[in-house]
This record gives structure tokens, C-alpha cells and sequence, in this order.
């Protein structure tokens, strides 16, 4: 079966409320399964199972050993792994070192290791957030004065090969 | 009132502080570790923030996070829960600082209560019997054995800024007094940043019996009656009920009574507890204040009706008291179920829970943050829930309580549900024998 | 008292009888079918016993299937629940001609209270109103339009065996009426094997009432106070509270009154309940006698702390009732959480639960056969669970169950949780206005 | 299929997540389950599926019709399919019709379609078992004046093919 074809019915799957969809044809057969499902608590959702296990998954098997049993294939072509710069703590960002500065950085802007990107503020306490390898800042992700959980991603970067 | 309250805490009491938000009509938010995402608290509050990794210290210990996590959120109040900042006065400060209600005692209360030596002088002063013990801080070797000359061994070593049974050492002798002042300093240091230690004469065969304060920012202060808590495992409690079959009707009064003194010597505000040794010839003795809800206090709640927590959130928020007493019915009983293995000493078991069942029906209650397929994260205290069991009478509330704890199931974690219910079905429980030894009977290896 | 009880039933009621026999040290067997197998009644039970295939008929309605299992586990007593047989006057028989002590009323108590139209005639006689209508069974069509005449449409026919509704048709005119008669008469025979048909008044806006009975076989009985029950769908109840903001004490005591008088004009013993309409001039009207516990029996046991389960295996047992009297206090709501689907008329909504979440906390009673994983059968009644909050008074008991209700999480299934939270937080409801058409407003399609 | 890929197989799936494989490849069909885990109510434990599927289970098909979709086959070598006849209700069960009379069938005695086999008597009726089709008896798992649960298997027997 070619890929396209198994996109569409992956599209058609997760457009229905089945929680599985089995298909034999030619003496091959697959079955698609959708993760638990989250339940809702006073309306908002929880998810019931461990977040990297979201998402349609699928089980092909062309032979035994063919794919990992468990292996995740997306609907949409997988997309380039992002790398981020994440907040080490929770609090307001600020793109520069005092109002009426330039900001830090900008999109564009290589930055070395160590290189402040921006501050979050916590208890009235200004805190540097640095690069924690050479990289090119691809995008910010937070506004500026926008508050931040802990681990949230503040820009997207692309690390630099040193050579 | 207050529109938005973040609780500084997690696992069932951040449920419970939740559930009161939910019932006043408060916007709650909770705060929870990178440990703690798929976790009750998290889900249920109104809103939930991610304040740190796992690690405490990092993150429900820490106040910037916290107070930071508060402006975000805009919330004008902070119910601590217990343990972790709770009896924090700096945390208490910082709070009023930032213009955030702390729903607690005043920084004052909490500074003084929280050293204990001080706050043994202060309720003596008023009156109150304390353990025989030192003046305050002891810091020469030759001034404790002149102590120990005067009131006799056994003694105990206790940390000033000490609880939990931390920074504590048992001494019967000179020798073992040196010793176990220089232990127990060192361990207060490393424990809680603070090498005072002060000296208490051990009471054999005493009892653990504590009393509810709720006081008011207008004056009022009242007693919702004792807990007995004497069932207790490495210092910690296991099993505590209310009333107290060891307490006449006088001497519970009697009791009543120091114990309000005790919570104006400390001008206290809030939910708070006293607590007391019972001696085998009916002497009682003030130990310490607990200057927060406690964990057992679902007891009180099952025979008063009274609801704590609510009625934290009401004195904080600066309404006066509704009554001036109170009058309990019936009998209620709680048993603490912690992820540990008691076969083990009582050594934590975290883990992922599959399939669980809890208990429920008439006169049963639960709370807890168990859910099936939680993991019990290796950081915290082991506290997994609290089987609360409410009856016309104990015999009633027991049988209750036995049959839910029996009932109590957990897979893939061990649990000291099965354990409290042996204690609670034994000859000695049901005739009301709770010396502290009782609980050797059952798990041998607990000392 | 019995030493092995077994439960004729299945669900939550089967685990509430379960718990109390557990409290009372009494050995419980539960009988499944094998529908049941993974069931949480067969799972709790000391013993269980599979009796019969998924199909009621052939397990839990089916005597011989349910006499064998007792003698086989040397059972001493039955308790009936609620549903199947409970109210069945043949297995009660049965029962006595096997020594088996059928926990419940007598077989004779059982026919004449299962005859609403001679249960009818008897009250009446005994002066307690009842609702304006035919003495007995009718037949001839010409005798219901003359009756009609007297006392004037809408009029109700009911089926004299029947129950929940079924063979229960309204008729506003002679020819409606005539049609009703002869659809109501064929639809009881097949839902009860008996067409008798009787004629009532329908009373507009009436508010249903009803009390709660204890008879002992030593002559004492006494009631226990009423519950509310004027929230249904499809004739069944969906919301009940007690106390009933709608009575005042006089009203209160005279209808109480009234319930002794019915409940001693056939006989009752054990507990029983006697309901009532209530129509806005404050008429009351005595409908039936239900000879069995109820669905709500525990909002009367949370605002009295009697355990009524506890006292039917008690009286059955020859115990004589303990009190005269008792003083409820507080206030308590219970609301029952269906396998339902509100937005399609309530359509059983069966299939399997995969993770769930139950509250708790304080003042939060939790009635259930429900776990994670645990599959509802599509053969039996669709009631899951039964949410119940006690408080100091209404608007407390309102809050907490409104916030347990939205707590109440179940995956796989659809439920009443959330409409049953709706309907709690409106105003109406606040305001205790419980009209009939209350819930209209909330499930357009409900009727 | 050889017996290292099966193995192989298996490890794959008990490292991974999933409960459950299934895999179909030119007619030949296998099937692994991992057991859903028990719990334990004071003291006794709840199995929390049907007792037969506890283990890491698998099913083996050369062909689909080959053997009923339930039949269990170990990882060990498999043991022969066990046929009985089963109690139709709850109750007492009586090899002889009376007291004192022979009773109904030995080991080894064939017996015919509609024959009776025992007893099983009921609020004091008895009702009778019979064949459901010609078989050998070839052990009685109850004895005399025991009780039985519906469902509960009272005979092995070997059915009788019909030419």
C-alpha cells in the first residue's frame, strides 16, 4: 500500500470518532488505534496518558520485524525536529535590558553561548536568560512583558555546527 | 472575598483547598512542579501554572516562583496548604510585601511559633504547663547537665526551628546527653539552617492529644475540640480520631482552655493547633503549635460540620467568625494512607498506580489525589490519601473505617491502608489503649 | 442476628448492602450473572455465586436460580435491594417456605402494598387522603367516563401493578380517556402480566413528597422525615433532597402523621416509604407505598446518621427499633448519575469506562459500582452512581454537590453529572421552586 | 514462521507499550496480549479480564478457520483442547435420577444427543443435564451432592464425529 493512500485514510480516520479502524486487503492488514482519550473535569481536559503519547498512532506491519511496534507515524509529513530556548523559571519576559532599549536579540541575530536573549522577571528579580550554545535566533516566541511558566519556549533557534 | 486564590501546594490538600475555592465560588489556581503535570491538582484548579522542576526546592519551595506565578495571575490570595512554606514566616512577609493575602497566621505569629523555645517561654508565661524542660535555647553541655540534675533522664533533645522528628535525640544518661545535644545540633543545621536545640523531659506513656484554634482578625477565638493523635510511626501520625476517649468531660475543658490561652499568648490568627501531652495521671503538658490546617483536620470537620478550610479563607479575608461555639456529634476516626511499605519500615513506594478502588458509602469519606494510572513521584511526601470514617459513635466510625480501609485497593504501589486497618480492628484500639508502643504489635520493624 | 446474608441484587445497591454487612461482621454472598462476572458487587462480596446468564430473567429475576444460591451458601437471610424482586410477594413467600429470612416486609404486607388500587381503598379507609379517583380497578369504560364526570379532567389512568411509569397514560377528554384506558390496560399486561387499570385526578404543579418509615415486629414505628423527589425525567427520579423547603412544621408533622397512618393500615414492617403529592394550596395526597429501600435513602441518612440499610437487616433480624424519635439536622441532595445521554432524551448510554474520576471531600457521599475499566452492561438498569452532599444547610449542600457533580468525570460513557450540576446551580432550584417542568429547561427533548 | 522470530517478536512487544499486537501475513494470523494486571480487594485478589487470558498470551493461526478464534495457545507447547459439558443453572448436582439408583453415566460410557448426563436440582426441582450432542464421557469434574454455579463444567467428554 503507497503512502498517500494510507495518508488519506489516516486523514479520514482522524476526522471520525472511531477509536480504531482495522483494514485487511491481499492477505496484509493493519490496524490504526487512537490513544486513550482525555476526560473532562468541570469542562477542561486532562490527558490520561503520558503526553508524548498523543497524536494518531499507527502499527503497520509489512513482516514482523518491518516497523518497531510501536513506532508513531503523523498524518502530516514529520516535521524538522524544533529546537527552543526554554524559560528556566516563571515570570514576565522583557525582550530588553530596561524599557526604551533595543532588545537583546532579534530574529536573524547569531548569538554565542552564554549570550543573554532576554530577561524574565520574578519577585521584582531581573534574570538573565542566556544561549546555552552558539546559535541563530529563527523566532520569537513571547511577546514582550508576556508572563512565562517554567519550561515554556522562548525562541526558536538553530544551533550552529562549530567546525 | 477574594475572586482568585493560588495554592501554594499540592497532592490531596491542594485538592481539598481547591474544592473549598470551587464551593465559594472562588477562581482557583494551582501551581505545580514539572514532576506534577498529569497530576490531580493541576487538572482540577480553574487554572494551573508550572512553577519548576521537580525538585522542591526549585519549585513549591521556592518562593520567587511562587509570587511570581501569583502576580501573573493575578490572585489576591495564597492558601499555603501544609508543609512546604506554610509556616514560613519570610514567605508570610513576602506575601504582605506584594500586596498578597497570606491565608495563615501574620509573619509574627508564625516566627514566634515556629521557635520553639521561645514559644515555650511565651505560653509558660501564660500559664500553661509545658514539659519541664530548659528556658530556651541550651548551648553549654555543662548548663544541660545541670538541667538534667534538676528534672531527671530520660531527656529529649529537641531543634528550636525543629518538627517531624528531626534534629531529635532521646538521652537516658550524662554521657548520652553530651552526645545527643552535639547529634542533634548538627542535624538541626544541616535539617533546618539552625543548631538551636532545647531540652524537654521525655513523658513515658503519654498521650498525643491536640486541640482546634480558629481565631478572627476581630478578637474571636474559639476551640472545635481535641484530636487524639498518639497512633504514630517514625514521629509521624498514622491514625488520629476526635473526641478523645481519654478526656472526662473536665479535663477537656481544662485543656480547652490552656490551649486558647496558648494561642493569645502568640496573638494567633487563623486555623491553628495546639498541642499537648497527656500523662498516664492525667497531667498535660503544652508541646508545640502547629501554625496551619494540619492533615488530620477532616476529623473535626466530620463531628462540627464546621468546614476549615472555608472558614480559613472567610478569617482571611477579614470576615468575623459566625458563633462562638460549637457543638460535636458522633465520632470520626482517620487513617493516613501513604505510598510505603510498612513490611519495610515504612520506606516510601512510588510508582505508577494501575487500577485502583477506593472506598466509599455511608459515613465514608476520601480525599485524596489518587487516580488510576497516577505515578507517585519520588520527590514529595508520601501521603496518597485519607480515609476519614464519621459514626453516631467510635464503635460505629471503627467498623466504618476498618471496612473502607479493607476495601481500599492500590495496584503497583504498597500502601499502609491494610496496616491501619489491623491497628483499628485490635482489642487495644477498640478499647481505646492508644499508647504509643501499640503500633509496634503490628509492624515490628517500625523502630 | 444472621451470620450470612446473601444480596439478591446487583450494582450500587448491592455494594451498599455489601459494606454494611462487612460493618456488622456479618459474611455477605453475592450472586452475579454472567454478565456480571468482573462486576464490583461480586469483587467486594466476602462469597460470590454466578446464578444465570446476562439476561435478568434468567439470573437476578429468577427465583429458583436466586433460592438455590442461598441454600448452597447456607445463606440465613435475602436482602432484596431495590428493583428485581424486592417487591415481589411470591419470592417473599418463597422465601418463608424455604426458612429464609426475606430482609423487607411480610409477603401479605408485599401483595397489598403492590395492589395500588387496593392499597388505595385501604388508606383511604384508614384516613389518609388520597388522590381523587376510582375505588379499585376499572373496567367498563361507561363507569370511568361517569367518574370522570365527578371529578373532572386531566385524569390519570395507572396500572395497578405498575411502576416507573409504564402503563400510565393521561387523558384530558371522554374519547382520550376511552383510548387511554384500553392502551394503558394491555401495556400493563404486558409489562406486568395484569391489565387492572384505576382512575386518579391529575394534580397540576404538584410537588412530590415522601417519607421515610421503620417499623420494627415488636408494634414500634417511626418515621424518619421526608425527602423531596420533584425533579424527574420519564417518571423517574433524577434529584432528591431532604428536608423539603416546601413544608412548613405543621405540614410537616400532619403528613408525617398521615405516612404512620398508611404505613400501619397494611402492616408494614422494615423500611418502607409512603409518597405523597403535594399541590400548591398545600393539599396533600397519598399515591403509593413503596416496600422496599429506596434509591434515596441516603440524603435521609446523612441529615439523621441512621444507617437504614443497617437497621432493615437489624429489624428482620427480631431487633426492636433503639429510638422514638430523631432530630435530622443539616441538609442533604442527592443526585443520581445515569449511563445516560441527556441530549438524546436520556438514551442508555452503556459501553466501557475507560478512566474515571469520582469526588470527594467534605460533606461528599459517593454511592457506586463504578471503577476504571469497568464495562456497564447493556441489560440492566442504566444508574451508575449516586452523588450525595451533606451541609449545615441548603445552599452549603447545594454548592458542594454542584462542584462534586462537575468533579464526576467518566470516559466512554455519557451521564446525567453535568445536567444534574445545571440544574442545581439555577436559580429556580436556589429558590426551591422544584416544579415539574424545571427540568424542562435544561433537556428540551426530555419529554 | 520460526520460533527466533517469535521470540524476537515477543521481546519487541513486552518492551513496548501496547497490549496488544496483532499481525496477518498471506493467511497466517498471530495475536499477543499482555494481561491486564489485579487487584487486590482486602486481601483477595479480582481478576480484571476472564482468567484465561492472564499471561502474556498468544494466538496462532495457520488458518483462520483452522481452530475458534478463543482457543488458547501458550508459548509452551500446547495442551489439547479440553471439551465439557457445562452446568445450565445453579444448584445441586446428583449423578443418579434417585438415592440408591445407578448413576446416570460412567467414564467411558458414550452418550447420545439429548441423553441425560446428571442432575442439578433447584429451589426442589430437578432439572436434567443432557448431551447437546453424541460423546464419550471422559471424566466427571463434579462429585455427587456437590453444588455447582451456572456456567461451571461438570463433564469432560469427546464429541463423536458424525459420518
Amino acid at each position: 500500500m503507497d503512502l498517500d493512500k494510507l495518508q488519506e485514510l489516516i486523514r479520514i480516520f482522524e476526522a471520525s470518532d472511531l477509536s480504531e479502524i482495522e483494514i485487511e486487503e491481499s492477505g496484509r492488514r493493519m490496524r490504526l488505534k487512537k490513544p486513550r482519550p482525555v476526560m473532562s473535569y468541570a469542562g477542561q481536559m486532562i490527558p490520561m496518558q503520558p503526553a508524548d503519547a498523543r497524536g494518531t498512532q499507527m502499527v503497520l506491519h509489512e513482516s514482523v520485524t518491518a516497523v518497531p511496534a510501536s513506532a508513531p507515524v503523523r498524518a502530516e509529513k514529520e516535521p524538522e525536529k524544533v529546537i527552543t530556548i526554554d524559560s528556566p523559571m516563571v515570570g514576565v519576559l522583557y525582550v530588553a535590558p530596561s524599557p526604551g532599549e533595543p532588545p537583546f536579540v532579534h530574529p536573524g541575530d547569531t548569538v554565542d553561548e552564554g549570550q543573554a536573549v532576554c530577561i524574565v522577571e520574578a519577585m521584582k528579580l531581573m534574570n538573565e536568560v542566556t544561549a546555552k550554545y552558539p546559535c541563530v535566533i529563527v523566532k520569537a516566541l513571547v511577546e514582550n512583558g508576556e508572563p512565562v511558566e517554567f519550561g515554556q519556549p522562548l525562541f526558536v533557534v538553530r544551533p550552529i555546527e562549530q567546525v | 472575598m477574594f475572586r482568585r486564590i493560588l495554592i501554594a501546594n499540592r497532592g490531596e490538600i491542594a485538592v481539598r483547598v481547591i474544592r473549598a475555592c470551587r464551593e465559594m465560588g472562588i477562581t482557583s489556581i494551582a501551581v505545580y512542579s514539572s514532576a506534577d503535570q498529569e497530576s490531580l491538582h493541576a487538572s482540577l484548579a480553574d487554572e494551573s501554572i508550572c512553577i519548576g522542576p521537580p525538585s522542591a526546592s526549585e519549585s513549591y519551595l521556592h518562593m520567587p516562583a511562587i509570587i511570581a506565578a501569583a502576580e501573573i495571575c493575578d490572585a489576591q490570595a495564597i492558601h499555603p496548604g501544609y508543609g512546604f512554606l506554610s509556616e514560613n514566616p519570610k514567605f508570610a512577609s513576602v506575601c504582605r510585601e506584594c500586596n498578597i493575602n497570606f491565608i495563615g497566621p501574620t509573619p509574627e505569629a508564625l516566627a514566634l511559633s515556629g521557635d520553639k523555645a521561645a514559644c515555650r517561654k511565651k505560653v509558660k508565661a501564660a500559664g500553661v504547663p509545658v514539659v519541664p524542660g530548659s528556658d530556651g535555647i541550651v548551648t553549654d553541655p555543662d548548663d544541660a547537665l545541670k538541667l538534667a540534675k534538676e528534672i531527671g533522664f530520660p531527656l529529649l533533645v529537641k531543634a528550636s526551628a525543629g518538627g517531624g522528628g528531626k534534629g531529635m535525640r532521646l538521652a537516658h544518661n550524662d554521657v548520652a546527653l553530651k552526645n545527643a545535644l552535639s547529634m542533634a545540633s548538627s542535624e538541626a543545621q544541616s535539617a533546618f539552617g539552625d543548631g538551636g536545640v532545647y531540652l524537654e523531659k521525655f513523658l513515658e506513656n503519654a498521650r498525643h492529644i491536640e486541640f482546634q484554634i480558629l481565631a478572627d482578625h476581630h478578637g474571636h477565638i474559639i476551640t472545635l475540640g481535641e484530636r487524639e493523635c498518639s497512633i504514630q510511626r517514625r514521629h509521624q501520625k498514622l491514625i488520629e480520631e476526635t473526641p478523645s476517649v481519654r478526656l472526662t468531660y473536665s479535663l477537656r475543658s481544662k485543656m480547652a482552655k490552656a490551649a486558647l490561652r496558648a494561642a493569645r499568648a502568640i496573638n494567633y490568627t487563623n486555623a491553628g493547633t495546639v498541642e499537648f501531652l497527656l500523662t498516664p495521671d492525667n497531667q498535660f503538658y503544652f508541646i508545640e503549635f502547629n501554625a496551619r490546617i494540619q492533615v488530620e483536620h477532616p476529623v473535626t470537620e466530620e463531628v462540627t460540620g464546621i468546614d476549615l478550610v472555608k472558614e480559613q479563607i472567610r478569617i482571611a479575608s477579614g470576615e468575623a467568625l459566625g458563633y462562638s461555639s460549637v457543638a460535636p456529634t458522633g465520632h470520626a476516626i482517620e487513617a493516613r494512607v501513604y505510598a510505603e511499605d510498612p513490611e519495610a519500615n515504612f520506606a516510601p513506594s512510588p510508582g505508577n498506580v494501575g487500577q485502583c478502588h477506593l472506598p466509599g458509602g455511608p459515613g465514608i469519606r476520601v480525599d485524596t489525589h489518587l487516580f488510576a494510572g497516577y505515578t507517585v513521584p519520588r520527590y514529595y511526601d508520601s501521603l496518597l490519601a485519607k480515609v476519614i470514617a464519621r459514626g453516631r459513635n467510635r464503635e460505629e466510625a471503627i467498623h466504618r473505617l476498618a471496612g473502607a480501609l479493607e476495601e481500599f485497593a492500590t495496584e503497583g504501589v504498597k500502601t499502609t491502608a491494610r496496616v491501619c486497618a489491623r491497628i483499628i480492628r485490635s482489642d487495644r484500639f477498640l478499647r481505646g489503649d492508644l499508647g504509643p508502643d501499640l503500633i509496634e504489635q503490628f509492624v515490628p520493624k517500625s523502630r
